[in-house]
């Protein structure tokens, strides 16, 4: 399926969702409230069979932080990034896509420990790499610590 | 009698044997710690807690250049620092239109497939290691050393690397490199039909490994699993085939695929990649084109804003790297899509019901290193 | 020549016993003669585990295209007595909550029941301490003891890692101790005797691997099998299984403690070859052929006590050239192994030599 | 009946395999004097020669009358991703002209990985690679080294 199609196709499921095309990707912005549900639709519907999840990053843009879905059907041959943003930086939270995809546990945890992205219905959400009472989230790009971080610069 | 008048905590309910294997663990190959949960020799579920050597790679790469950041990717999976290399290399040759020289690509691929010989040398010396038979483990190591002597004498690291640089490679090929190679290809096809002799034949090997950590094709797509342990289930993964790069569009290889899905599934196929990576070498290394070992690179490189993603096969599967740039000369965020951080999440699930000894035996299969893991 | 007390040593041992009976009252020449014999057996003892430590290292070192150790003394040989001078001042670790008793007992009930079967093997005509009817019947019981220290070593230490390989030694030694009995059984259907000077005695013709047809042959490779399974070795060494449960059950134990354990395991493969050499090799007899007199003779010459010697020293070489070849086994499979395969062998096996000797078909 | 001579067949190759591995280590204890691979390393010591590549640590290469070829530019500092360099440099006036000219080449082998950039940016080809791996020390501190030698200064012939 062609990025056209998809396009069409993820605006009849999605009403508010805006699109980007790179040289790779076609990229889809979807808010965090749609993303399980496009993400459900978009993995079991034949056409499209999104059933390889190759990629979960978390990225911080400075007002709110984001995750990207990077996704591949092992059928079709098709890919798209679905990115969203959370709402905010103090509390952020997303709907966990474990339940369909088995393999984004561990990310999920990932980045809720270097992002502080909470995943809500998570199995097991916990501090992955950090210990249990770190503070903050390293990977956001606020973080500061004096004592770990040498700037070099 | 004393009657019980507390109620009972979760704990006494059911009481669990917990055994932490790792951090220290003959067999996780590194700090990798499993929380096992045993009912008596069965594992009833695990639980990976990772962190112990968490260096915070991501975060260091928003501080460095993209030719510096490459020393960093070395130390993802050391096992495959040549691929990991390529892959920052051939976002920016690619973002910035660089033509690389048909040398380069084919240096690269020669590099890349003796590296993946390498790992899987490692590997296979681990996995009979884990099993109990210690010999296999200095066979390895033997045939190994080759690799790294040829990696020593051009690109100066026997373990990591750093060879590539964006628009091609740190130095040319030492003089010595085509012979040296040649000659290992002849000596190792010999060592590996004694490999087989020694190990995959063996029926204790064979009990041990068959039938045991089965993953279905579905599962191995749903948990991302790549590299010969998603091939080993059926899932065609590989990058080499599905997005070719370098110099792989100029070679013949068959990707290798099995179904079984078990333990010796994976096995065989990271054997059968042995050979293919040797046929690989052999059709370029007499063919490598003469010019210049890299392009012409502008002195300080800099990505236009934008977000860039490449995957390369590494040893143990698809490497993604998702690079954010905001245009200036050191990228806004960089995501290392890891293969063995996403072998890992199925390692619960496939092992639940087998036996301590089988998770040995699982977890050899998978070919974990831990760096890739933590980052 | 045959006369030398290198070829028979019951005179020997019989003057020696002779002159402390007529110099010394009775109670003080035996207590004279334990200790002699005890200081001998202890001499012994320590000299075949460091040979024995330092073989098993060279050994698997050229199978694996190593050196092995090559540092102390001249090809390494000081190497063990090095490791043993390391061991001896290491530091015992105490572990907390530990049952000490039991945990300081273990290694002691280990070595023990090693060093108490060494006893009743026949190093050559007339040299050994003790020559029992039910010789073969003693060792088994006798070296069948060195698992309680094993268990208790496990149960002890407080660690789950080596309750586990405890637990997993007892599941083997006690289906194991099986085939060994029953593959010991056929010889001892051979020859009428459980005495083993007598087993030794009844081979001079010829070795009860040759004279016992294709049974014996396969009653000599469940032994060995089943005995390298006894002695805790790979591929049977589950109960250390260094790369599942660390070292099993001898995680905790440091220092001469764990020498302990060490010293025990090379003695309980030298004494189960020695068992396999008495029983099936003809223990010290030398190598017959029938119809080769000139060789038959020239074999004679060769003292019995190399015979023995070198007897073991094969059987050991083939269980360590099992531990280097061999992947381990799973605790299931070691299981099955036993009950579905060498038990039922070894029982019809059994059957086939009680009719063997019945018919009187063997030589 | 078939199962029995199942059984008997899966002995049979069960214990073949075995044997084959076994022909495999005892074929390697035989021959063990031609195979064996291992070096006797402190032993080896005088004539074990590093590949020129090796990267062993950095250094800066001085002609035979005590001159190098850094002119204190800094890229090598720039370049490095661990700050394992470090130029301290004073402006001196020759021939009328102010010219840098380094003071201290620092180099911190402790923080070093060996990435190369330094050696590969060098404008002048000043820095190099040595072939030294015995690098332990008892002390931290003695990692820390002065790469340009006492008293050395600036060639003014181009490196060929």
């Amino acid at each position: 399926m062609d990025n056209a199609k998809l396009k069409e196709l993820v605006t009849g499921i999605v009403s508010e969702a805006s699109f980007e095309e790179s040289k790779q990707f076609l990229t889809v912005t979807v808010s965090p409230a749609q993303l399980h549900q496009l993400l459900k639709s978009l993995k079991e519907r034949p056409d499209t069979s999104f059933d390889f999840l190759f990629c979960i990053s978390g990225v911080d843009i400075q007002d709110k932080l984001m995750v990207v879905y990077h996704l591949e059907s092992t059928a079709h041959g098709h890919k798209i990034v679905l990115k969203t943003g959370t709402e905010n930086r103090e509390k952020p939270e997303m709907e966990s896509i474990v339940d369909l995809y088995k393999g984004a546990e561990l990310h999920e945890n990932e980045i809720f420990d270097l992002f502080g992205i909470v995943f809500n219905g998570h199995p097991n959400l916990r501090r992955m790499f950090m210990p249990d009472d770190w503070n903050g989230y390293p990977l956001r790009k606020d973080y500061v610590d004096e004592v770990n971080i040498i700037d070099l610069s | 009698m004393e009657e019980i008048t507390k109620p009972l905590t979760g704990l006494e309910k059911e009481e669990e044997y917990f055994i932490n294997m790792g951090p220290q663990h003959p067999s996780t190959h590194g700090v990798l710690r499993l929380v096992v949960s045993l009912q008596g020799e069965i594992v009833k579920h695990l639980d990976p807690h990772l962190g112990y050597i968490h260096r915070g790679i991501e975060k260091m790469c928003e501080k460095d250049t993209y030719a510096q950041i490459i020393h960093l990717t070395d130390r993802l999976d050391y096992l495959s620092a040549h691929m990991n290399n390529e892959a920052i290399c051939l976002i920016v040759e690619d973002v910035l239109e660089v033509e690389v020289p048909e040398r380069v690509k084919y240096i690269r691929t020669i590099m890349a497939e003796l590296q993946r010989l390498n790992s899987h040398q490692l590997w296979w010396a681990c996995m009979g290691m884990d099993l109990g038979a210690l010999t296999t483990f200095f066979y390895g190591l033997r045939d190994r050393e080759h690799i790294l002597d040829i990696f020593e004498e051009t690109c100066g690291g026997r373990l990591l690397l750093s060879y590539n640089t964006p628009g091609g490679v740190m130095y040319d090929l030492h003089p010595n490199f085509q012979q040296k190679v040649k000659d290992f290809i002849k000596y190792f096809r010999k060592k590996l039909p004694e490999y087989d002799r020694l190990l995959t034949g063996n029926v204790i090997f064979q009990n041990r490994t068959k039938g045991i950590g089965i993953l279905s094709k579905e599962d191995a797509i749903n948990y991302g699993i790549t590299g010969p342990s998603g091939r080993g289930s059926g899932f065609s993964c590989d990058i080499r085939k599905k997005y070719p790069y370098s110099a792989y569009p100029y070679v013949k290889f068959n990707e290798i695929l099995r179904e079984e899905g078990d333990s010796l599934s994976r096995y065989k196929v990271r054997i059968d990649e042995m050979w293919e990576s040797m046929n690989i070498i052999e059709q370029l290394i007499d063919n490598i084109p003469e010019g210049p070992h890299t392009a012409k690179m502008k002195p300080v490189l800099k990505l236009p804003a934008g977000e860039y993603f490449q995957r390369v096969e590494t040893s143990r599967g698809e490497l993604g790297v998702y690079i954010i740039s905001d245009g200036a000369k050191t990228p806004y965020r960089v995501k290392f899509r890891s293969p063995n951080m996403c072998n890992l999440s199925v390692l619960d699930h496939i092992s639940r019901g087998a036996k301590i000894a089988d998770l040995v035996a699982i977890g050899a299969s998978f070919d974990f290193v831990i760096p890739d893991i933590d980052r | 020549m045959k006369d030398l007390w290198i070829y028979d040593f019951t005179s020997l041992t019989a003057a020696i016993e002779s002159w402390l009976e007529s110099t010394f009252p009775p109670f003080w020449a035996v207590t004279f003669e334990m200790v002699i014999i005890g200081l001998a057996f202890l001499l012994f003892y320590a000299l075949t585990g460091l040979i024995l430590v330092y073989a098993e290292r060279r050994i698997c070192a050229f199978m694996q295209n190593r050196l092995g150790p090559n540092r102390v003394g001249p090809w390494g040989v000081f190497q063990t007595i090095a490791d043993f001078i390391k061991l001896l001042m290491k530091e015992l670790v105490r572990i907390k909550e530990a049952d000490k008793f039991l945990f300081n007992l273990a290694p002691f009930i280990v070595i023990i029941a090693s060093f108490m079967a060494i006893a009743a093997i026949p190093f050559a005509k007339g040299l050994h301490a003790i020559d029992f009817n039910i010789g073969i019947f003693y060792i088994m019981a006798v070296s069948a003891m060195g698992v309680v220290g094993i268990l208790l070593a496990g149960w002890s230490s407080n660690n789950k890692y080596s309750l586990i390989g405890a637990i997993r030694s007892g599941a083997q030694i006690v289906s194991y101790e099986l085939s060994v009995g029953l593959a010991l059984l056929s010889v001892v259907i051979f020859s009428g005797t459980l005495q083993l000077s007598e087993i030794v005695e009844s081979q001079a013709d010829a070795w009860w691997i040759f004279k016992g047809h294709i049974p014996a042959i396969i009653a000599f490779v469940v032994f060995l099998i089943a005995a390298t399974a006894e002695t805790n070795r790979g591929p049977f060494d589950l109960a250390e299984a260094e790369s599942e449960l660390t070292a099993g059950y001898h995680t905790e134990y440091s220092g001469i403690k764990f020498a302990f354990f060490f010293l025990a395991e090379y003695m309980n493969m030298f004494i189960v070859a020695s068992i396999a050499v008495t029983v099936f090799l003809g223990g010290w007899m030398p190598l017959h052929f029938w119809g080769f007199e000139s060789f038959n003779h020239i074999m004679d010459f060769i003292p019995p006590v190399i015979w023995y010697l070198g007897k073991t020293a094969f059987v050991i070489f083939l269980m360590m050239w099992f531990k280097w070849t061999f992947p381990r086994l799973r605790i299931d499979q070691l299981l099955t192994l036993e009950w579905k395969y060498l038990l039922p062998i070894n029982l019809v096996n059994t059957v086939i030599i009680a009719f063997l000797t019945m018919m009187k078909w063997h030589f | 009946m078939n199962g029995f001579i199942n059984y008997i067949k899966e002995i049979i190759q069960g214990v073949t395999t075995l044997l084959k591995g076994m022909s495999v280590t005892g074929k390697y204890f035989v021959t063990s004097s031609k195979t064996i691979v291992t070096q006797k390393y402190p032993e080896n010591r005088k004539d074990l020669v590093m590949y020129d590549r090796f990267k062993g640590e950095v250094i800066m290469p001085h002609t035979d009358n005590n001159k190098h070829y850094c002119t204190g530019c800094g890229i090598c500092e720039i370049n490095c991703p661990n700050g394992s360099i470090e130029i301290i440099a004073r402006t001196e006036e020759v021939d009328g002209k102010k010219k840098k000219v380094i003071d201290k080449h620092i180099y911190h082998l402790s923080m070093c990985t060996m990435c190369g950039l330094c050696v590969k940016t060098c404008p002048s080809d000043a820095l190099a690679f040595g072939q030294a791996f015995e690098h332990a020390v008892f002390d931290r501190k003695q990692l820390t080294k002065i790469l340009n030698k006492p008293g050395s200064v600036l060639t003014k012939e181009i490196k060929e």
